[in-house]
């Protein structure tokens, strides 16, 4: 039933006591998620929400036991927390956090090779597994249990999408959303693999944008799927070398285009949509056949 | 953001970087006064962009008379539409041999990249395309940092003879690029002359998202980006008429891609970014219509933290004449689209609708 | 035959040019190893007993391929030799090195996980598979093939064992000097799993020394192997908390010292010699048995 | 090696951990002169050796006179076979709280192991072993440092009130940990006075593999040592009376091992180290033979790149007069034994060999 979080998930917020934290820890409870705990260093021994707060991951670690940990915390100490998460072995880290400087994520990835966890994100919104559990930020009432799997760098479009895929009666096993920056904890590949391997899941939809070669690189893994994939990039009308929000929305000297992304995946034979509704339809159709 | 090359050099130079002697001007005569103590001069164009030189923005000089008349011809010149207001003036170096060395990120690698070429001067990009033998890479494990067998491979590799010089360059500008929480820190050409090498030109991108922790003067080339960043949010300027406000780079994206689908063409790009509240939302409006091309402005909302009725008040509220085209989705979404019927605004369904409707609009008006 | 080199293992030496290497780059051609190249930092070009020299490990690669590297250069700049055949995933890499710093070692060892690669050593004799190759230092005549595994601390301490298993007919499958450091990159316990699993050799020597908890750290796995083992620790006049040439042959604060090594032998039940001589009148029971 | 404890606290100051204000004499009248301007002073004796303490090593006088006394008292005492030549006078601090942090390194996890306990100020392995409960470890990853969350709960664990200038102690004592290649780093007792903290001792000891990138003066408690290490061996002096001269430590503790295992009792222990040529073993000689009480020497050598002939040279060419017990193997092993046998000299086969017959010769000495 979909992939990395389930029902029995039991999910830490690490931040929890912050504006975003504490409104998205009432948020995923809302949704069905096991928060099984808070991290606010100082903050020890107080409750949110009737959730326990704690003043480190040990302890956390040590009290609820937690299988995966939402971090929230502000750029300047995500690393540390990141750090910390990975130490107390806690299997999957998701970091919602924008911002984070790339120098830290270059050096967490190298230090999570050989470790236990696996990060995703981070500035991304987090993975939903429809009627199961919430472990990040996407809105509650969008999504649909249902055998589509979704992998997306983006946030908001992402819920567009999911949200027209639920409207057109199209459920989704898991939302994933990676994440938008340059140096990110999971790619879309080792996320299509699960997709690939989840028998609840018929087919995938894949978000890409603007900059790096990250959609280049799944194409060879997705041509040696058994289950179809959809792609959808954008960021065609993005003037090449400005900055777009993202840091990783910047156009890469070599290459990353949306519009060479798109020719990429077309060559490759892969279906290509060119809005949400429009990826919908494809989808309605290969779902019929 | 991009470090001008005065910058740069600046940074290279504490760091014992050799650079060419030079000073930055404002005024074209002041390049007169630096060409007297100097001798022959460079003469180059301080702006934010690449291909100054085929542009006419570099010209030497071998007089300060000389001097003067080169800088008048750059200053005020006009690359990729930038205006040249400063230059640097700087004692004119003669290669007798252009490298190239940078670091920078590979994305998929997830680790820096050490990049270097036995020729400089061109368009690495171009070397890389037609000689990919002629560039050496070696990836950097961040943990480590660079080792001293990588210092020495790009040593070999530009000059044996002068490795212990090259080798304390490579050290320096990896420095360089870690201290300063670089994108990229390039030297671009790396020249060598009477037995010393310089840095002809330099080139430092830095993270954004480091800026916290990294005290970089914001320099933005134009003032609305500027008052979008100050505000926490991202605008770039676009040459089309229909204004975009958007929470979310790929929503802002998809809703400038579904502009032109529809045969419109985008004022602007804007991410007002997570958890924007009335007043945010209110600056972001003000941002978005101070450009006199907007003809219609797009308010392309789907709320997480961002709450749907904090932004209804804001348009509710708004001080602006400019046509709207609105969509709420998310958290609140009934009591934003309430208070928006409540003041007689529509709102469309999705993305494709609200690029479809500003693009009527807009050729109506 | 063995373990961890055999006759076809191709060796590379990285300090080919020095005193210590040309040495025994000699020896160990003369055992028969197949020394594929070396390596020196500026005499790439160059020969030595016309085995090719090489600038980096990287070229050494390229064009010889090795699987094994031992590494000769100066504590000074081991760090580097060893994270440069790291990095060029050279499969063993043996350091004969002494007087490697400790924190060197760490970074090295941190480094280490999750690499190909395996690091026998700092300050170690190296590894004899005789009838087979010699990635080391020891003496070429003491060696004789058979099947007796042997896993030491020591240097010529292991020689002397050797010799005397030698001259008393009880040959080698192959013989490993872990070296004497605080922090080494492969402990008894690898070796003794390694031995436990190749079907040449019949029982293991073990050979300790004072420091540390190495030994004591081997007793589970020992007690739950098929071959029999035998155990010698030296360094039980050595007085406490004096330093005895090796970094590593340090008592320790917290115990290591020669006697308690003992005793937690024999409380497990493991047979130990308290001479060479001892160990290989021991081992003859044990094999004629 | 280990620091002397004004080496340590030296160190310490630099980096910014608080010690008490005081001076090193080597004159106990200095002592009043310190406690003069200092009021309350500790005077501890500066050996390298535990138990000063116990031994009445350390003592506090509360005016000038009672230092010179208490000075004196202690200047010349001897702790475990240490004469105390040098004293630490310095402000004697009441404690409010005694706590502990050190950093050591952990064979087993192969890195650094921070190490704290709300109690401090006697032995921590005492602690350790009576209430494990009590001491807090943590390891930390060598190649990215101590984390932020290590540093945190450390300062939490001594005091949450104080958690600011706690967390400021434990990160510099980490960097004072890697920046000299210490194999320990500790503040024992830690304490805290009238709101202050202060190291009340220091400890730390220097990987002795570091020393060529490391500056500390050798400051060697014996001669023949410090003669030893000069020349790139290991010399320790011991209690008995058969010499030792051997190549490898492991093989020259197997030899002591043997000397006591027939009743002998070795002087020194000695490794001449690989590769030594024909003048170390001469210098070996010497160092060892300078020993009073030594009345016959064994010389074990086990050659790889040392070679025989080398050694047997240098015990034919020998000035000494103290009988030798010899035992050479390994590279040119016969050329060894045919340059003694021409000298008239035999030699043993086996290290057990030349331990038995090294004691038999010293009983009939």
């Amino acid at each position: 039933m979909g992939i990395l979080i389930n029902k029995n998930t039991r999910v830490l917020v690490q931040g929890i006591t912050g504006h975003e934290g504490s409104f998205h820890t009432a948020q995923m409870k809302e949704f069905g998620t096991d928060v099984a705990g808070g991290v606010t260093p100082g903050k020890g021994g107080s409750e949110v929400f009737g959730i326990p707060v704690f003043d480190s991951v040990k302890e956390a670690v040590e009290e609820v036991d937690p299988d995966a940990t939402v971090v929230f915390v502000p750029p300047r100490f995500t690393a540390d927390a990141i750090f910390e998460a990975i130490d107390s072995e806690i299997e999957l880290i998701v970091c919602i956090t924008e911002g984070v400087p790339v120098h830290d994520m270059m050096r967490i990835c190298a230090y999570l090779e050989g470790s236990s966890s696996r990060l995703i994100g981070p500035n991304c919104p987090g993975i939903t597994t429809p009627g199961g559990s919430k472990a990040g930020i996407m809105p509650n009432p969008i999504h649909l249990p249902g055998n589509i799997g979704l992998v997306s760098r983006s946030g908001t479009l992402t819920y567009e999408i999911i949200d027209l895929l639920s409207k057109g009666g199209l459920g989704q096993s898991t939302s994933v959303g990676i994440g938008g920056d340059p140096i990110i904890g999971t790619s879309f590949v080792e996320i299509l693999n699960l997709f690939e391997e989840d028998p609840a899941t018929h087919a995938v939809v894949l978000v890409g944008e603007i900059g790096g070669t990250a959609e280049q690189d799944a194409i060879d893994f997705i041509e040696a799927m058994s289950k179809p994939v959809i792609a959808y990039v954008v960021g065609v009308s993005a003037p090449p070398g400005k900055t777009m929000g993202h840091a990783g929305a910047i156009v890469s000297k070599g290459g990353g285009t949306a519009r060479e992304k798109i020719q990429a995946f077309e060559s490759a034979g892969i279906m290509v949509g060119n809005s949400p509704e429009d990826i919908v339809n494809k989808l309605k159709n290969i779902v019929i056949i | 953001m991009d470090l001008y090359e005065h910058d740069a050099k600046r940074i290279f130079s504490k760091y014992g970087i050799p650079v060419p002697a030079g000073d930055l001007v404002t005024d074209a005569r002041q390049a007169g006064e630096i060409a007297a103590k100097l001798g022959h001069v460079a003469i180059k164009a301080q702006v934010l962009a690449g291909g100054r030189g085929k542009a006419g923005g570099i010209l030497t000089a071998a007089t300060p008379q000389e001097a003067v008349q080169k800088a008048e011809r750059i200053m005020g010149m006009s690359i990729k539409g930038l205006t040249v207001k400063k230059l640097l003036v700087e004692e004119y170096k003669k290669p007798e041999k252009e490298m190239y060395i940078g670091i920078t990120i590979d994305r998929k690698a997830r680790s820096p990249v050490f990049i270097a070429a036995t020729e400089g001067g061109v368009d690495i990009e171009e070397i890389a395309k037609s000689s990919p033998e002629k560039i050496f890479r070696t990836h950097i494990n961040p943990l480590t940092g660079i080792h001293d067998y990588q210092v020495r491979s790009v040593a070999y590799l530009l000059g044996r003879a002068d490795s212990a010089s090259i080798s304390n360059l490579v050290r320096k500008l990896y420095m360089i690029f870690t201290d300063h929480d670089c994108m990229l820190a390039e030297i671009n050409p790396l020249v060598r002359t009477s037995g010393a090498f310089y840095a002809l030109d330099a080139k430092m991108v830095i993270d954004d998202n480091s800026l916290f922790r990294q005290e970089f003067a914001q320099e933005e080339e134009d003032e609305l980006s500027a008052l979008a960043k100050q505000h926490g949010m991202s605008y770039v300027g676009l040459d089309g008429d229909i204004g975009c406000m958007v929470n979310g780079a790929g929503l802002a994206m998809a809703t400038l891609d579904m502009i032109e689908q529809h045969g419109g063409r985008p004022a602007n790009f804007m991410d007002v970014r997570a958890g924007a509240d009335e007043e945010q939302i209110r600056t972001a409006l003000q941002i978005v219509s101070a450009n006199k091309n907007v003809k219609v402005i797009i308010i392309n909302i789907f709320g997480g933290l961002t709450r749907c009725d904090e932004v209804a008040r804001a348009i509710a509220g708004r001080e602006i004449k400019i046509p709207l085209v609105i969509r709420l989705a998310g958290t609140h979404e009934e009591e934003g689209r309430k208070i928006l019927s409540d003041h007689g605004i529509s709102m469309a369904m999705s993305t494709q609708e609200v690029a479809r409707r500003a693009v009527e609009l807009g050729h109506t008006h």
